[in-house]
């Protein structure tokens, strides 16, 4: 029963959107109203989501269901039928295939995941985002927004063919796009928000061209069909590692699209600015849905990726470079989003380089657990935010532990959870994720990687730890704000921060709980659990014979490796809390010993700004003025001429009502006028002149016939 | 059957003159009384529109040319008055006629004085343009062809803004060069058809192969059939003919394998053709008119020129060049050259556009990026990127006209273009600022929204080519969210800066009236475009087939019965009622 | 058909030698080029007489004498005909006698724009009528 | 003494009546009413003066009635006048098209001549005179009579043209106009002359079958050097008169000196008449010496190529910087001569009816511009610059559509006659299929669009600038009526041209030989 009804996850926040969007002005409903229609769609999303589950659970897996068995519209119906083509790519290359994207879902583990992290993750910072966008003018839009945003979203985690998911990826870039520059009355925002876009549009374009590289190939978007003929090895033969074929290729394509969305090096610059939006939307799009929709993409496409060892190789180290890159930066971030933006960046290397190692169900497993504890993060760094009117600089806080009890507790398990302390929800994806870098058999290196991702560890404790002392420990810094925020019509508010209300408090506990019990669903055999994560995931693999005996394969070394990392968290987490709380000079000493990374960590290393002076100021807009300028004034010069024509002949008048703006037309134009006025010059008024001219013309005929005439 | 009880009432005919009799019944209007003017204008343009409706009764499955008219009109040249639509046309002269409505009614405040004068002019334009498209005779298209310039000429020139002047002539002088070209190939073409139907030296296998192909080409469709026979008949006898099916008979035809008109010959042709065309697309080296005109003129002008002019360019490609001289659309060296422009035309227009600080000049230039994408499509030569072509010019003429109404909108409020003056309008508009999101994303190709649909097709099929095209055509969707957002980013986003955008209304109703149905179709052909490609899918089927035999391992399908044998129709019929 | 036969009578009479016409045919013996010279260098100083020449009623005599080379071509070339046997060739002196009308009409005209433009301008030198140009 | 055999041989009076009877009856009216108008001035008071128009239009009216006869009646040539005078479907055609220059160019004349004040009846019995004189050359089977009717012509002309007779500029431009007409007709003299030394005929069909009996017997070279210097000497003079480049000198200057009305009729009659003689002597008289582009055989063919590039481009170039209407139109006059001689190079069906039409509908779009420009001469105001026109839709939104659609058939845009008329210009060249001829329309149709440029510039002064004086114009009912008709011509023809292909056909029916 619930399997029929597929279709309506995401249609009702679609539907939910566009009666807020069309009538939530006109009408002028209350928040109350707005929240409960914005809330109930997901809510009944979250519900159908969670029969789905069930029944699929029950009746289908491991196969995947589509939402065609069930038959046409609202199922599914025929979206572009473009028309019969030809292929171009691989053994089929000539034969005819027909261009023919349906607009159907799938539901398979993968999906169920995501599905289920989509839903229930958005419908708690709905009902987060409630208090927390109380008394903004733009509720009704807000929430249209965020609506469209989960309709979108799921679209991407449910679409059953690569056009789909370009939808969904698309729709949720579009989403945020709006989203981050919600208050676009706001500077940062407006410029993060086109920022985001178009870096994602960058990334969008490798997805594309890789998209229709696939069709070229197979035949068909859908995929099931993909996978079922990527995983035959005369179809698309495996790669040896350091060759680049077609796997190679395509799985480029999907990386750079991935890079994009889920802000990898070398796109990932997007993603601090984004914070510009509403913290709810930095909690859900920002943190625990969109951005890890390029890991989704990854692990669907598995098949392809796995054929290239050499591009599985290229993920991991940028997931690796990533995960480094961005938590160094998050050491020296001031702003509390921004740091938790750093973090997600770095959070979603780990996945990147889970999925170079082939590891994909670590990939999503962190994915999953990542959801939780990040959303927690954003929710309680958005509850802060409240408390303090809109200030997120951690310099003016500290001291909340007393203020905020619900938020400090809620927050500590997230902290712990992402710093990788047993036995919460991070502590068990990311160790499977080291663990199954160590052992890697996919991709040359493995222990390296494993390296790098223990730094990660090190460095995530160290900087979480910081923005714990920052935030909630150490003496209070804030001044009591004397004004309300802009937006809020509240009026100037109480002295000293205040905890939140129910509805935000609530979401946090839940998120809490989520956070602290995530981990049992793919609790490791090491431990005594059972992998049930990762054989829910495997149908959806590509299954090598590695793969199998790796998940099979574990001894002392795991156990070795999981108390390195626990311990060495533990310890960073410490040192940290001393340097903060109790030696702050030997911090100050420090920060001054490391002074050039230090503040090349507070500025991101530069890396904004070489892109804005070279691809953005440099390429685009020079080549674009430089295009105009040819486009409009080319011919200075002829301008000029003409100039200086018209004064020589000024009695010519009239004539340069007309001039001369582009090149080659009007420099015919000045060539035609030239010679109109030289034409006219002839015409002398002497009659003998034209007598002349007539006996020359006589004579030259003439002359030429006898020369030529014979 | 329904297409031909239409043809008999004589829906084209009607469709394409009912604008022009209102612009007749427009001039015995008082020109003081401006109200009654404008209302009948409005009037008059929507039931226009209706008989255009009509037309969605062109039956899918049968294709080709249907709702055909046939009159004699100089019978001395062979010249016919020949109306008949296939898919492709009905889609843009349904375009047509909704922008013409919408041209119509966008005017209302915007035009102030010397209304009648203008109105006459709007309709007559349509008019041209409905005919353009109408048109199975050659002549006659290029009598519609050259028809719409001038009314086109006057509204920009009369009606535009400051530098109108330059613009509008500008305008006429570009498209004149590019028409009087396309004459010459148009007589050609008018004349060796005839030639190597009767007087070449293996005539009677040339004529065979003709009637042949076109047998392929009609398909199922016995009255588009016969209106083609009837021209080989004439041309076998040795009169000249201006059918256009008829020459795309030729340029299908072959003898031993080689096409009838050769090789060389084609590629002059299709210079001659090119240059009108590609003028008026426009392509690269070829666009500077563009940017001028758009900006100059009206509001309603800028809407149809964007709208539906521009589509005049790629359907003539369409309908002239690739099925008329196949061997040249498909030669190397050709196709070299137009994607090149294509692709320059793509980067070109979005990078110069970046540039801009004229909000409506920005949006010009965009459509010069725009058309450039379609361009490559049609020259990817297979059916994906053809059915994206035609589909993205439904598009482009769906996303680009609100955009230039968007422009207007501002540009009646506050009378100036530059985008530096507008800011936050966010703020004091926001039903503006929702449409402008809309159909930005909708011209920078956002899935579920029309323009994807379109520029996925095409980037499908040009990658089925040549895959570093796609690449480069991609790049231009890359920048056309660059320009584009920013271009929102700095008018729509930020505080209001100027004193004067602080009081600026939201749209009127007036405004949302003609938004809406805009927003619509973006939506609709975003959602489910398939009722509009299943209107120009066979078509464009039969098109690359044309062009490209046995494409996909298709073949077109002779007809049982074989060709028919030549008929002999006297000479002396020349100068009588030759073809009544 | 009276023509021809008179002609065939006559041709029996002996040539009267020793007059103009003699002279004429004479030189006609030896071939048409000289006549044909004459005239073209006739219109050749008539050319040279336009070209050159200030004074308007100069130029216009030196155009009459273009026309006295199509004349002297128009006779000499009848004559030439005549001798080389087609008897009845007379179309040439027709002519000839109509561009005398011609050139008559021509002047009246001529000398009546002289008259009009020097009551106006009191000149008559070409190169001081200029007033329309470019 | 074979003039004295020629006299002797008895003239049959009676033959030659009828001839006059049969084929000369409308030129014998315009004649007679040419010389009712001249003894009529003396008779009729200053305010009566307007009545010469009327009479000389009723005899135009008469002739035309007539004509309408003969085409009734004539369906072959037929010849008298001692194969002097031939009247064939192209005579017809052509004399029809004079008549209606020359009916036109009255009704445009009677307001004009008022506001100058030189409203004499001897204008129009000079206009009638003239159009004689073209409808003889149009009938003109004979070197001599073409002569005679072409000199019947331009002296009437020439006096035209001095008409104003205190104005300085009228001077002057008959003077130039004079000088170098008949310094032209002189070259022409000069080039029959030759002609007629080498063939002994003047006769143009016998002169063309001598041509060709001479070329069949491997004439020797110097034959061949004089037919082509006689023919070159021949084309000069008609290049002379429908003022192509380089012989097109005059053709501003005088344009724009003479009176205004007399400059619409020359645009239209004289050039139409040359162009008559044109196409009877090097298509009658001249088809051996016609050679072609392959470079087998010279011939004027080639000649007329280059000096039909030469003219149009000039033409069209030169119009593009004038501010005076008058001398923008005899560029754009220019121009249109070297159109037209794409008719006579193409040199087949298609082609000569593009001349014959093309000539035909001239009448009305160029006669029908100047109408516009001649209703803009009043009291205080030339009315001979652009400028002039300026805002001419506010004062007179009548005239300014009518003006705009003459200009732009002028430019060749359908629906107007002036397309139809190219579009057979232009197709002639490309159904020869030979590449020098089509690279030569393809430089024709660039033109038309450079043409658009300065066509383009009067209707811009009169819709999109602002109106300079508010003096009314100068309307007659007989100018509206003028202007209205050609309005509906230029539309019909260019609508519905069948009709009036057919009625050309008739022209070319015989220049082809059918």
């Amino acid at each position: 029963m619930f399997l029929k009804l597929v279709w309506l996850i995401p249609a009702l926040p679609l539907l939910s959107a566009a009666i807020l969007g069309i009538f939530g002005r006109p009408l002028r409903w209350s928040e109350r109203t707005i929240s409960w229609i914005a809330c109930g769609s997901v809510f009944l999303s979250l519900v159908i989501t969670a029969g789905v589950f069930v029944q699929y659970r029950a009746a289908h897996w491991p196969e995947p269901y589509l939402t065609s068995e069930a038959g046409g519209f609202p199922h599914s119906f025929v979206w572009v039928p473009g028309g019969d083509a030809e292929l171009s790519l691989g053994p089929r290359a000539g034969q005819r295939a027909t261009f023919r994207a349906e607009w159907s879902y799938q539901v398979d583990p993968l999906s169920m995941v995501m599905m289920v992290v989509v839903t229930l993750v958005g419908f708690l910072i709905h009902v987060f985002a409630i208090g927390y966008m109380r008394g903004d003018g733009g509720f009704y839009r807000f929430f249209a927004e965020l609506n469209l945003f989960m309709f979108m979203m799921l679209t991407l985690v449910m679409g059953s063919n690569f056009l789909m998911l370009f939808v969904g990826w698309e729709g949720v870039g579009l989403c945020s796009y709006l989203l981050i520059g919600y208050w676009f009355h706001r500077a940062d925002a407006k410029a993060a928000s086109m920022k985001a876009f178009i870096v994602n549009r960058i990334g969008d374009f490798g997805f594309l061209l890789a998209m229709i590289a696939v069709f070229s190939l197979f035949g068909t978007l859908q995929f099931t069909e993909v996978m079922r003929l990527a995983a035959d090895e005369a179809y698309l033969p495996t790669e040896a590692f350091g060759m680049f074929g077609m796997a190679s290729w395509i799985a480029l394509g999907l990386f750079i699209g991935a890079t994009g969305k889920s802000a990898q090096i070398p796109l990932y610059v997007w993603l601090p600015d984004a914070m510009a939006g509403p913290t709810p939307v930095s909690a859900l799009i920002h943190a625990a849905t969109m951005v890890t929709a390029g890991v989704y993409m990854l692990t669907r496409t598995n098949v392809i990726f796995m054929k290239s060892p050499t591009m599985m190789f290229v993920v991991a180290v940028i997931g690796a470079a990533t995960l480094i890159l961005a938590a160094v930066i998050a050491f020296a971030q001031t702003d509390i989003k921004k740091v938790l933006a750093y973090s997600t960046i770095s959070q979603l290397g780990y996945m990147f380089l889970a999925c170079g190692v082939g590891a994909f169900t670590a990939g999503i497993f962190h994915l999953f657990t990542h959801a939780f504890f990040k959303a927690l993060l954003f929710l309680g760094a958005g509850s802060i935010i409240i408390a303090l009117h809109h200030k997120q600089d951690m310099r003016e806080m500290g001291g909340l532990k007393s203020y905020m009890p619900v938020t400090y507790w809620t927050f500590v398990i997230a902290w712990l959870a992402i710093c990788g302390i047993f036995p919460l929800a991070g502590f068990v994806s990311k160790d499977e994720i080291l663990w199954r870098a160590f052992t890697t058999e996919v991709i040359p290196g493995g222990r390296w990687f494993w390296f790098i991702g223990l730094v990660g560890v090190a460095l995530t404790a160290f900087y979480m730890t910081r923005l714990m002392a920052l935030t909630f420990w150490g003496s209070p810094r804030f001044v009591p704000s004397t004004q309300a925020h802009g937006l809020s019509d509240e009026p100037a508010p109480h002295e000293e921060p205040r905890e939140s209300p129910k509805v935000m408090t609530l979401p946090l506990i839940a998120l809490a709980v989520g956070t602290a019990v995530a981990g049992f669903v793919g609790w490791p055999p090491a431990l005594g659990g059972s992998h049930r994560f990762e054989r829910w995931l495997n149908p959806v693999l590509y299954r090598r014979a590695t793969n199998a005996e790796a998940m099979a394969h574990h001894g002392a070394t795991e156990y070795i490796l999981m108390v390195v990392s626990t311990l060495l968290a533990a310890m960073v987490m410490a040192a940290a809390y001393h340097l903060y709380i109790h030696r702050k000079q030997t911090l100050q000493a420090i920060v001054e010993a490391i002074r050039p990374l230090y503040i090349a960590s507070a500025r991101k290393f530069w890396v904004d700004e070489f892109y804005e002076s070279v691809f953005v100021r440099g390429l685009t807009l020079g080549f674009s003025r430089v295009f105009w300028r040819t486009d409009t004034r080319v011919v200075d010069g002829a301008v000029n001429g003409s100039a200086w024509f018209t004064r020589f002949s000024s009695r010519l008048s009239g004539w340069s009502d007309l001039f001369i703006v582009d090149m080659i037309v009007n420099a015919i134009g000045f060539g035609l006028r030239v010679f109109s006025v030289a034409f006219r010059a002839a015409q002398t008024g002497f009659t003998q002149n034209y007598a002349l001219v007539i006996t020359f013309g006589l004579l030259i005929a003439t002359a030429a016939y006898f020369i030529w005439g014979s | 059957m329904n297409e031909q009880i239409l043809a008999q009432y004589h829906i084209l005919t009607i469709v394409t003159w009912l604008p022009a009799v209102g612009a007749i019944i427009l001039l015995f209007f008082d020109k003081r009384r401006k109200a009654g003017i404008r209302l009948f204008a409005n009037l008059w343009a929507v039931l226009c529109l209706i008989p255009a409706l009509f037309l969605v009764t062109y039956d899918r499955h049968l294709g080709g040319i249907q709702f055909i008219e046939d009159v004699n009109w100089i019978p001395q040249i062979g010249a016919r008055y020949q109306l008949g639509v296939d898919g492709i046309s009905v889609v843009l002269i349904i375009l047509t006629a909704l922008i013409g409505v919408i041209a119509v009614y966008c005017s209302w405040d915007y035009i102030q004085d010397r209304v009648k004068e203008y109105y006459i002019l709007l309709l007559l334009l349509q008019t041209g343009i409905l005919g353009v498209f109408a048109s199975m005779d050659m002549f006659l298209f290029y009598v519609f062809w050259e028809v719409m310039l001038v009314p086109m000429y006057f509204i920009i020139g009369v009606w535009g803004s400051e530098n109108r002047l330059y613009a509008a002539i500008k305008f006429f002088l570009y498209t004149l060069v590019g028409s009087v070209v396309m004459l010459l190939a148009i007589l050609k073409l008018y004349f060796i058809f005839p030639e190597y139907l009767s007087q070449h030296p293996r005539s009677e296998e040339i004529l065979r192969s003709v009637t042949v192909a076109a047998q392929m080409i009609s398909g199922e469709n016995e009255s588009m059939l016969r209106m083609i026979q009837f021209a080989i008949d004439r041309a076998a006898n040795g009169l000249p003919t201006f059918n256009i099916m008829a020459m795309q008979a030729l340029g299908t035809a072959r003898l031993d394998g080689q096409p009838v008109i050769p090789l060389d010959l084609q590629i002059w042709l299709f210079a001659g053709f090119f240059l009108s065309f590609a003028i008026k697309v426009p392509m690269f080296p070829f666009h500077t008119w563009l940017p001028d005109a758009h900006t100059e003129a009206p509001t309603a002008g800028s809407v149809i020129l964007a709208g539906i002019l521009l589509k005049l360019g790629t359907y003539g490609f369409v309908r002239f060049n690739l099925p008329i001289l196949p061997d040249a659309s498909k030669d190397p060296r050709v196709i070299q050259v137009m994607v090149f422009l294509a692709i320059m035309g793509i980067v070109y227009g979005a990078l110069v556009a970046m540039a801009q600080r004229d909000w409506k000049r920005l949006v010009a230039y965009s459509s010069v990026s725009h058309m450039g994408m379609i361009m490559l499509g049609i020259f990817a030569l297979n059916e994906n990127a053809l059915n994206g072509a035609v589909l993205q010019m439904l598009n482009h003429g769906i996303s680009t006209s609100a955009l230039f109404l968007i422009v207007g909108v501002v540009y009646e409020r506050r009378h100036t273009r530059l985008i530096a003056d507008y800011s936050g309008l966010s703020h004091v508009m926001p039903g503006f600022a929702a449409v402008f999101m809309i159909m930005t994303m909708s011209s920078i190709g956002l899935p579920m929204l029309n323009g994807f649909i379109g520029e996925f097709l095409i980037l499908r099929g040009v990658f089925e080519e040549n895959k570093l095209w796609a690449a480069f055509a991609a790049t231009g969707i890359v920048l056309g969210a660059g320009y584009m957002l920013w271009l929102y980013q700095r008018t729509m986003f930020g505080q209001v800066t100027h004193e004067a955008n602080k009081k600026l209304p939201d749209l009127y109703k007036r405004e949302w009236a003609y938004f809406l149905p805009l927003v619509f179709l973006a939506f609709w052909i975003g959602l489910y475009p398939k009722p509009v490609l299943s209107y120009f899918s066979k078509p464009v089927e039969i098109i690359v087939q044309q062009v490209r035999p046995g494409y996909a391992g298709k073949e077109l399908p002779i007809r049982a019965g074989g060709p028919s044998r030549k008929r002999a129709v006297p000479i002396a019929a020349r100068h009588a009622n030759s073809g009544e | 058909m009276v023509t021809e036969a008179m002609w065939t009578v006559l041709q029996q009479v002996p040539n009267q030698a020793r007059t103009w016409q003699g002279f004429i045919d004479a030189l006609l013996k030896k071939g048409i080029n000289d006549f044909i010279l004459l005239s073209f260098l006739l219109f050749a100083i008539g050319v040279a007489g336009v070209l050159t020449r200030r004074n308007i009623l100069i130029i216009f005599m030196s155009i009459e004498l273009i026309l006295n080379a199509a004349n002297l071509n128009f006779i000499a070339f009848t004559r030439y005909w005549q001798m080389s046997g087609r008897l009845s060739e007379h179309m040439g002196h027709v002519f000839t006698i109509f561009i005398i009308v011609v050139a008559a009409a021509e002047a009246v005209i001529g000398l009546g724009i002289v008259i009009a433009l020097y009551r106006n301008r009191q000149t008559v030198a070409i190169d001081e009528i200029d007033l329309l140009k470019w | 003494m074979n003039i004295m055999l020629l006299i002797q041989a008895k003239p049959d009076w009676q033959v030659l009546a009828q001839d006059a009877a049969r084929l000369l009856m409308p030129e014998m009216l315009v004649i007679l009413f040419a010389c009712f108008v001249l003894v009529l001035e003396f008779m009729l008071t200053p305010e009566q003066r307007r009545w010469a128009a009327y009479l000389s239009l009723a005899g135009l009216g008469a002739a035309g009635l007539s004509l309408a006869l003969m085409f009734v009646k004539f369906t072959t040539a037929e010849v008298g006048f001692y194969e002097m005078v031939v009247v064939d479907g192209f005579a017809l055609v052509f004399k029809v098209i004079f008549l209606l220059a020359a009916i036109f160019t009255i009704a445009l004349s009677i307001k004009f001549l008022d506001v100058e004040n030189e409203q004499r009846g001897e204008y129009y019995s000079l206009i009638l005179f003239a159009t004689a004189g073209m409808m003889f050359m149009a009938s003109g089977a004979d070197l001599l009579s073409i002569f005679i009717s072409f000199e019947l012509m331009a002296l009437t002309t020439y006096i035209l043209v001095a008409y104003l007779k205190r104005d300085r500029r009228s001077n002057e431009a008959a003077m130039k106009y004079f000088l170098l007409g008949i310094f032209s007709s002189g070259i022409f003299l000069y080039g029959m002359s030759l002609i007629y030394g080498l063939t002994a005929e003047t006769n143009l069909t016998k002169i063309a079958d001598t041509l060709a009996r001479l070329a069949r017997q491997q004439a020797p070279q110097a034959t061949g050097f004089v037919a082509m210097a006689g023919m070159i000497f021949i084309a000069a003079a008609m290049f002379f008169k429908i003022a192509a480049v380089p012989f097109h000198m005059w053709c501003p200057d005088a344009y724009e000196g003479a009176p205004t009305s007399v400059t619409a009729f020359m645009s239209v009659g004289p050039k139409a008449a040359a162009f008559a003689i044109f196409a009877r002597i090097f298509i009658d008289g001249l088809p051996g010496l016609r050679g072609d582009l392959t470079g087998e055989s010279f011939g004027w063919v080639g000649l007329l190529a280059i000096v039909s590039a030469l003219t149009m481009t000039w033409g069209n170039i030169a119009a593009l910087t004038q501010n005076s209407a008058k001398r923008l139109m005899a560029y754009s006059s220019i121009s249109h001569a070297g159109y037209l001689l794409l008719g006579l190079i193409a040199g087949n069906e298609t082609g000569y009816i593009g001349l014959v039409i093309y000539l035909f509908v001239y009448v009305f779009m160029n006669l029908g511009a100047w109408g516009v420009i001649v209703a803009q001469r009043r009291a205080s105001i030339l009315g001979e610059r652009v400028d002039d026109f300026n805002g001419l839709i506010h004062r007179s939104p009548g005239m300014a559509v009518m003006m705009t659609i003459f200009l732009l058939s002028l430019t060749g845009i359908p629906p107007t006659a002036g397309f139809v008329g190219k579009y057979f210009l232009f197709a002639g060249l490309i159904e020869t299929g030979n590449a020098w001829l089509i690279a030569l329309c393809v430089l024709a149709v660039i033109n038309t669009a450079i043409s658009l440029y300065y066509y383009a510039r009067f209707i811009k002064a009169m819709f999109m600038s602002d109106v300079k004086e508010e003096e009314p114009l100068a309307l007659s009912t007989s100018l509206r009526a003028t202007l209205v008709t050609a309005t509906v011509m230029v539309l019909l023809v260019g609508v519905y041209p069948r009709p009036f292909i057919a009625f050309t056909e008739n022209a070319t029916r015989h220049l082809l030989g059918l």
